[in-house]
């Protein structure tokens, strides 16, 4: 079973609730290796796509909901993550195309194209200590199961899984990118914050995604 | 927190609204996208420049939009980058058919929205060029990190490069002064105390009564180092040392000497750290052609303070000497 | 106590050589006894402009000396009154022949001390006239006190007798315009934290993190109240509503707008306070002729502010306008 | 037996020397209710005086020494205190006149006078929470003892006494003159760093006066 636009306006939802939520662990990471507004900068871009929801045309699809979400981060948010979450989504939606309904291989290849696109944009490589630490295992994972025949849900569960296990692991590395990298060896010990807001936004479509099976 | 403040989510729409009303000989406002832009801009034929960045480094930039220097200023909240929609905005609105110069710290979040915004402006016809400041040496530079920072040589870069462009310089002339400003800056910080950003409510890192950053940005964001206080002197060479190494400046060398202070540190100790500056200078036969001493780039509430020199030549000095007239920056007119 | 300096008993001498380092085209400085002057005082046929005071109020009194303000200041030590000896010495270097004003805040110190120096000046044959400012409307007045503390307003006389004096007025209209300068202003202010004297080593007084302290002067002393922190539009009405009430500044007054940081606010809230400054005289129908936002009279590393308005006349109006060239003021040359 | 030459140096040594021990109190005492300086402007004035006091040509009077006090004071300590001290040191030295030794009713004039060019210059009066008010029951108590015929170490012992009581006497005070007076009521419930300079200086009088008598 594919998810459609009802999973994809779930995930929204979810992901604002789950940014407003840890706003403040959020911004208690990026003040130890950043300057502290990453939460604030993500809650605030989240904050202000809900109410563009109800505007979605009927007929909408999943490709458009990213793009929504795409260019409202990239107007609202500022800072790194709002161009780097903002080229992300777009390049997500671009992946899922006018589809109406994202199986597994779909949603792996729009999780490929948004880490892609913030690879493209941020150059950090992976072991830089940026979110792109959570998001490359994340779609190792996804391919993997998309690859062995998992449904969506199964897909974004492993993804999910693999980003927070991918955030996690930033604690020990040294920052080569984003400000973290201005720190030098007393960057390391910390968690990534952007890594750590990749792993609630995907674990936030995981979480959609069992709802939606649920329907 | 202790602030004169009233909603932190509104305190750069607030205070932009004052700046805006204590200098409307200087200055506009527009607020939906929020810049500051100069009263008569767009001006025809002179290249139009546009900075910006996260707000609490005032006067940066707002400060500097004015005859001689900015065209437009593009606050971002606080401490963080704005989006490219505002920035696309002001470049429309001082585009005077010569071509649009951005001045960029080397941020990652800057430079990225920066980016957008000038790549949207190309699609409508504006030809913009960029340039990024990066004069921090605190930060070791590579070709596999974020790079340095751009701290306070980007004031001395705004203000040559505006005055170029005051006097009617093109484009890729006005470019290309700003670069050798950049490329001849040099910077390095301290912090005594941290400062808070209005919507974190807590202070970016603690610092025990006898310790002491080195090395920090404008972010309230820790340094390289931490150590304990030290007298001002010592404090002094711990910048300079590092800073006369980089470019290397030697003897003979003129320049121009900046001390900043990040916001929350009296001028009396800005001129006490001035006056060991020069005297070190001077024991290396380098020579002070001009000077500026004050918060002129700041993190809020910080106490701290950086030293910046940068290496002159003849133009720059006679551009620095150019009248200038913004709310932080005037002179000669 | 964190700070960028020596031995703090050096403080003043070190920064004053600093200043003088890098304000050399403007000013220089004597060292025995210590005072600021203007680098081509005295200026013949010029009334000369002598003022100064404890040290940590900078840029008050040494950066407003230069052309069309001051013409020597006496810095003494941290929040103490300077003795006769520099006030004399100043007040010998600047006199022009056309005698010397002495603008003095009112401070039983400061006062005294200034009156001995005039007397000795007196004896030597310089005509010398006094002017006491007391503009803080803070301190209950009556013949049996001390009287109104002379603070921010302190600004406005310098720079407007300064214009008059370097047009070439004589001591007395010099004297009755600074009179009458301080006759029509009014401040009050604020803090939210309190400053460190370097030699005392402890802070003036403990604040809560919710606690701030109203109607203070700008020598870390303990205001009148300490209410809890409020929000920064009632903040500033609390400053705005004694000073409105105490002239009385009424519908179709044209002011200046003054809002000073005492040290280590930033320009982000000083503007945000602006706002609501400006709005409130707006609802009251006095308009806004002149403003100044900006650390100009300080209290160290206090985070506060004070609010001054000054009732304008056309005079005050023109003389305000005109050029002046110093390290903290500057415009029209 | 007068107090003399010796006696006068005595009490400047031993003024710099109580000074220099309470500074840290005085200055407490003045950033509670003033600018925080008193102690440190005073021990700057005395440490100024002492390497003067080698200087004194052979000869010298009491008066000479009190005059040099005045006019060191006038010239290092800057602030309130250093123009009111060096008006009484120097109307003290006035009264002294080119005595060489000063019995019991010369030492009240001295205070006498001291008093009164504090009280010319600084207009205050008693109840005014300032030094007027540890000088006025010390020249209260030296008059009403000389007028009984004691001895001068008689009479500054009395003086000393009275300036101590003087200024513990101005902690419930409202101060209407000095700094203190911009605090309002608030200055109640602090003792007044002046009155309690001078009380220090007069108990140094006394003493110097102690060690005369021993010689
Ligand atoms: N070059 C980059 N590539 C990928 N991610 C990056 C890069 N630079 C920064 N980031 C991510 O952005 C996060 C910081 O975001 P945020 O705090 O919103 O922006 P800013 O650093 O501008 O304040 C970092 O934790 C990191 O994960
Ligand atoms: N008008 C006055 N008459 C008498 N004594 C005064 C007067 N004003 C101040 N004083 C005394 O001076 C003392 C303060 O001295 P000091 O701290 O050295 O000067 P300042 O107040 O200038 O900092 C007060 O404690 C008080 O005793
Ligand atoms: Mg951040
Ligand atoms: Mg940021
Ligand atoms: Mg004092
Ligand atoms: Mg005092």
């Amino acid at each position: 079973m594919g998810l459609d636009i009802t999973w994809a306006v779930d995930w929204v939802r979810r992901s604002a609730e789950t940014v407003a939520e840890h706003r403040t662990r959020l911004i208690a990471l990026d003040r130890e290796i950043g300057d502290g507004d990453h939460g604030e900068n993500l809650d605030r871009g989240f904050q202000a796509v809900l109410p563009k929801l109800d505007d979605l045309a009927a007929g909408s699809t999943p490709g458009d909901v990213l793009k929504l979400v795409a260019t409202t981060l990239i107007s609202t948010v500022g800072g790194a993550a709002g161009p780097l979450y903002g080229t992300a989504y777009l390049k997500g939606a671009m992946a899922a195309g006018s589809a109406t309904s994202l199986d597994g291989p779909a949603i792996a290849a729009v999780l490929t194209a948004a880490r892609d696109g913030i690879v493209a944009r941020g150059k950090a490589e992976s072991g830089d200590k940026t979110m792109v630490d959570a998001w490359t295992p994340a779609v190792e994972a996804a391919d993997a199961e998309a690859a062995s025949g998992a449904d969506a849900r199964t897909v974004l569960e492993a993804a999910a899984s693999a980003a927070e296990a991918g955030a996690e692991a930033t604690e020990p590395l040294v920052a080569r990118k984003g400000r973290a990298s201005y720190l030098g060896e007393r960057s390391a010990g910390h968690r990534d914050p952007g890594a750590e807001s990749s792993a609630l936004l995907l674990r936030a479509a995981a979480d959609a995604a069992v709802a939606a099976a649920g329907d | 927190m202790k602030k004169i403040i009233n909603d932190p989510k509104r305190v750069v729409d607030e205070s932009v609204a004052g700046f805006a009303a204590a200098h409307a000989d200087l200055v506009r406002v527009e607020y939906d996208p929020i810049f500051v832009v100069r009263a008569d801009a767009p001006v025809a034929g002179k290249v139009g420049l546009v900075s910006g960045g996260g707000s609490g480094h005032e006067p940066l930039h707002a400060g500097y939009v004015g005859y001689g220097m900015l065209d437009a200023a593009v606050p971002g909240a606080v401490f963080t980058s704005p989006t490219p929609d505002p920035i696309l905005a002001a470049t429309k609105a001082v585009d005077g058919g010569a071509g649009v110069l951005h001045i960029v710290k080397n941020y990652t979040g800057d430079v990225l929205n920066f980016e957008t915004a000038a790549d949207l402006a190309a699609a409508e016809g504006i030809e913009v060029r960029a340039v990024v400041t990066n004069d921090d040496v605190a930060v070791k530079d590579s070709l596999y990190t974020a790079g340095r920072r751009g701290v306070a040589g980007t004031v001395l870069v705004e203000k040559i490069a505006g005055a170029a462009a005051q006097r009617g310089d093109s484009l890729d002339e006005v470019a290309a002064v700003a670069e050798r400003v950049n490329a001849n800056a040099r910077s390095m910080g301290l912090a005594l105390t941290p400062c808070i950003v209005p919507h974190a409510g807590e202070p970016s890192f603690t610092l025990a009564e006898d310790e002491i950053e080195i090395g920090i940005g404008i972010h309230g964001e820790p340094g390289r180092e931490r150590i304990k206080l030290e007298p001002a002197d010592r404090l002094v060479d711990r910048l300079l040392d590092p800073i006369l190494d980089d470019l290397p400046f030697g003897s003979g060398d003129r320049v121009l000497l900046f001390v900043n202070g990040m916001g929350g540190t009296p001028q009396l100790e800005l001129y006490l750290a001035y006056r060991r500056a020069a005297e070190a200078l001077g024991e290396r036969g380098i020579e002070i052609a001009r000077s500026l001493v004050g918060n002129y780039i700041t993190a809020l509430e910080m106490q701290g303070m950086s030293i910046t020199l940068l290496k002159l030549d003849d133009e720059m000095i006679q551009l620095w000497d150019a009248p200038v007239q913004t709310a932080a920056l005037r002179w000669g007119r």
